[in-house]
């Protein structure tokens, strides 16, 4: 691609993997979550993509590398769930909700300014889904774009 | 009438998935079809869980004045939707892949031509 | 424990073995009658075929799909109604299912 | 509260969480060594069989159970995800269960020189948990969830053999039709939600009331699920992917079909329990015109499947097709006990069709396993190729044999108790349906003596002179779904009495399942 498309990519991939970051970690307060941030991180990925072509993307970051995030991800979300089977006697039970530590605090009801500290288990999912799709929706688009550039066509 | 609108669109989008699946012979029309559909049953799903002068149902962010839970659109049939959204999402990268390596090996997209299996 | 009941009748897998067993052992004294005259070795064993001699493997070997050839060909326009219905075709499959659904419809949207 | 108790009481969830956990570990465990993957895979289906057999015993022995997800009690609204166990649930998990270690084992030898197993088992596990999922889960919508992870990872397991074109256009059609079917099932549950408000199947059961929009839910849940089981006239994506994909993975697919065959069962007997006794127009009850629409799309499998396979050379797409008319004979069975609902014999039709399940299960994948050992000596696909097998591979030949006899129903195999319980049943609903299954009957056994002719029997061809008899991780496999077989036939009223009478009853008292979760608000 073209050093105008390269130099765009380069100064809107930031903005999109803070926002993309944004809306998992407002995934309890807000609408989205950690699969729709993951889907705006990765699509920022694809960008790049775009941008520099996929050999190099390929050369920086090995898709074995992104399918283990892929799993930690998904490991990460089943072992909340079992932590909650421990702590709470529920699978996925909530057990950091109303405990006062971390993202503990009960929210008030209404209209009120957003606590972050609030959910329980909830942002640490949204966390670990959002671990898995970046990794997930990336690796995809990552190897489709690569076995289409490659030679192996003809 | 204004209310059943939606749903006449959402049969409409349906019938066009489906006549895209049936009669488009290109397998990414194919696959273009089956989106189709899906973006249908998920209008049908947002639109069970309506209601008229609703509010987004964001516990925290309530406009003041409105009162909890009467005045919020129905959650559960959006969480349904995205649900069914992500699943999409694994379908159709799973699909346009399987159609990427069928173009490899048979050198073509027409679903008519790719019948080697029949019988 | 080994019968079945069916309200109508039974099965009894135990009376059907000894059925079987009895049967088999009839048979086998019965082949006793010819043993004394099998003689391993001799001419007697090795193939005859009018004085032809015996074909290769590959000459004897009838293929799968010319067996039952009598029944496909006595079926043959059944076979050919099948046959177009399978066409491998994608989008007929789908063209199946609306079919199905829709004479449902119908019967349902009648009853 | 003891260790014992404790993991009953969170089973249910367990089940479903032990084989997703392990397929996500799986990745990682394979860094390590092959050998460590693949007895992880094994060891893990083991712990979830444990929990399977625990959770067994307690159902069996004491009622339905429910466990809810992410609270301890029952609130109204119901919102929470409610696993519901009854007793037919247990009995599909316990196949489940069954398909998945034979099939592990048997992948053992039969894969070991392809490469990307590490996806491979954690996608037969995703199947698996899937299946799982749609067995025991109390919620509609969970069920669709369960139905689609299950068509994703199947399609991608049905591709395993990339370099081949035609594994790739099996795939292929296995999404497309999967993927719309499932589709048409979210439609379906849209539909419940639009005018009960509920997703929960005991709650929908409760307040269903047979309207309009009730009729045409029902008719799409139907033909989606059943498409989705592989009943005639939508069974042509089962012979292309069943011919396939590698064999062991034809066991995993058969348990996430023989689940979607378990949904029907749960959406006419559960969820249109209430309702199956309503007169319609010509004071024909619901349950008459179900019952035949059932029994008409049955025999047309029957037939289908056993005139089809009669034509096949490909061994594999041969047994699809007599895949497809077994399971005309579940449905002939279920048919027959709705349309004759109340009757003593609509009992032992459920009992036969029940039964069925698992005949079919162990029936269909001995033959699939016998095939895929064939293929892994031989590498032919084509029946026309090979001949004179019996010679090297005494094993395989009686293992072809049993499951020959036992699919055919032919006495004293297993394959024979549950088509005698369905042909005495159908007898008194109507004789020409009887006789028409037993036909089906007639002509399986003639499809496979033709392949017992073609491939065992017959000379010995020069270019297989030196095959060898399959390796032992795979005669295992056979030789276990063989004394399945055996054992069936002879014991079978040990099966039917433990397992298959409590499915059936479990099936019938749809106010049981209801009162389980009404009861508890």
């Amino acid at each position: 691609m073209t050093k105008i498309v390269r130099t765009t990519a380069n100064i809107l991939f930031p903005f999109t993997l803070i926002f993309g970051l944004y809306v998992i970690a407002h995934g309890h307060l807000t609408p989205g979550g950690g699969f729709q941030g993951g889907a705006i991180v990765a699509s920022g990925c694809a960008l790049l993509l775009v941008a520099y072509g996929s050999p190099w993307m390929f050369n920086c970051i090995k898709d074995t590398r992104l399918a283990t995030f892929e799993s930690l991800g998904a490991i990460g979300f089943i072992t909340i769930a079992f932590l909650g089977l421990v702590f709470s006697a529920v699978f996925f039970g909530n057990f950091l909700t109303g405990s006062g530590s971390l993202f503990g605090t009960t929210p008030a009801t209404g209209s009120t300014l957003s606590d972050f500290n609030t959910g329980g288990v909830l942002p640490l999912m949204n966390f670990a889904v959002g671990v898995k799709v970046i990794a997930g929706l990336f690796v995809i688009v990552l190897v489709m774009a690569y076995a289409s550039s490659s030679k192996e066509w003809d | 009438m204004i209310e059943y609108l939606p749903f006449i669109a959402v049969v409409a989008m349906i019938l066009i998935g489906l006549y895209a699946v049936v009669f488009r012979r290109n397998l990414i029309k194919m696959v273009i079809g089956i989106s189709i559909i899906e973006s249908g049953v998920n209008l049908f799903l947002i639109m069970l869980g309506y209601r008229e002068g609703g509010v987004a149902p964001i516990f925290t962010s309530l406009p003041s004045g409105t009162t909890y839970p009467g005045e919020m659109v129905l959650p559960v049939p959006q969480a349904l939707t995205l649900t069914s959204i992500v699943i999409g999402v694994a379908v159709l990268a799973l699909m346009l892949s399987l159609v990427m390596h069928i173009y490899r090996k048979y050198g073509t997209l027409d679903v008519q031509k790719i019948r080697r299996l029949k019988e | 424990m080994f019968t079945l009941e069916s309200g109508s009748g039974f099965w009894n897998p135990i009376l059907w073995i000894l059925v079987f067993v009895i049967i088999f052992l009839l048979f086998y004294g019965i082949r006793g009658f010819g043993k004394s005259a099998y003689k391993k070795g001799t001419e007697q064993t090795k193939v005859f075929l009018s004085g032809n001699k015996e074909p290769s493997p590959e000459e004897m070997h009838v293929k799968a799909s010319n067996l039952y050839w009598g029944f496909t060909t006595s079926m043959k326009s059944l076979y050919s109604v099948l046959r177009n219905m399978h066409t491998g075709n994608t989008s007929d499959y789908i063209l199946w299912f609306v079919l199905v659904l829709v004479v449902l419809f119908l019967i349902l949207g009648v009853m | 509260m003891t260790i014992l108790e404790a993991l009953l009481q969170h089973s249910p969830a367990l089940i479903i969480a032990t084989p997703l956990l392990s397929a996500f570990l799986l990745p990682l465990v394979s860094r390590i060594h092959a050998k460590v993957r693949d007895v992880f895979a094994l060891v893990m289906l083991g712990v979830t069989s444990c929990f399977v057999g625990l959770l067994a015993s307690d159902v069996l022995s004491h009622g339905p159970r429910i466990y809810i997800f992410g609270a301890q009690n029952l609130h109204v609204p119901l919102v929470r995800i409610l696993f519901e166990v009854d007793s037919m649930g247990i009995f599909m998990a316990l196949i489940t269960m069954m398909l998945a270690i034979i099939a592990v084992i048997y992948s053992w030898s039969f894969l070991h020189q392809e490469d990307g197993l590490d996806k491979y088992y954690t996608l037969l596990l995703l199947v698996v948990t899937s299946a799982l999922g749609m067995e025991l889960t109390g919620d509609i919508f969970n069920f669709f969830v369960f139905l689609e992870i299950s068509c994703i990872a199947s399609c991608a397991l049905i591709a395993f053999w990339v370099t081949e074109g035609e594994a790739l256009e099996a795939a292929f059609k296995y999404i497309v039709v999967s993927s719309v079917g499932a589709l048409f099932v979210l439609f379906a549950i849209g539909i419940f939600y639009a005018q009960y408000n509920a997703l929960n199947i005991a709650t929908l059961a409760h307040l269903l009331q047979f309207t309009f929009l009730d009729k045409i839910a029902l008719v799409i849940l139907l033909v989606s699920l059943g498409m989705k089981a592989g009943l005639a006239p939508m069974h042509m994506w089962l012979p292309d992917s069943y011919g396939r994909a590698p064999p062991s993975i034809v066991l995993i697919i058969m348990s996430a079909t023989l689940a979607s065959f378990y949904g029907i069962l749960r959406v006419v007997f559960t969820v249109y329990g209430n309702v199956l006794t309503t007169s319609l127009r010509f004071s024909l009850p619901v349950h008459v015109v179900i019952g035949w629409i059932l029994i008409a799309l049955a025999i047309v499998s029957i037939l289908i499947g056993v005139i089809m396979a009669l034509i096949q050379t490909d061994l594999l797409r041969l047994i699809g097709y007599a895949a497809v008319a077994e399971i005309g004979y579940m449905f002939l069975a279920i048919g027959t006990s709705i349309a004759a609902l109340g009757t003593s014999y609509a009992t032992v039709a459920l009992h036969g069709g029940v039964l069925h399940i698992l005949n079919d299960a162990i029936d269909i994948g001995l033959l699939f396993l016998v095939a895929g050992a064939i293929y892994y000596v031989t590498k032919k696909r084509s029946l026309d190729d090979i001949s004179g097998l019996a010679r090297n591979m005494k094993f395989t030949t009686v293992f072809f044999l049993i499951g020959l006899l036992a699919v055919a129903g032919m006495p004293p195999l297993n394959g024979f108790t549950s088509k005698f319980l369905i042909y005495e049943s159908v007898y008194q609903l109507n004789p020409i349906l009887s006789i028409i299954a037993l036909l089906g009957s007639i002509l399986l056994l003639a499809v496979f003596i033709k392949v017992l002719y073609a491939a065992f029997l017959g000379p010995e061809l020069p270019e297989l002179q030196d095959v060898k008899e399959a390796p032992k991780s795979m005669l295992l496999a056979m030789g276990l779904l063989a004394g399945f077989a055996i054992c069936i036939g002879l014991f079978p009223n040990l099966l039917l009495d433990t397992l298959v009478k409590p499915a059936a009853s479990a099936l019938m008292d749809h106010a049981q399942y209801i009162s389980m979760v009404i009861g508890g608000l």
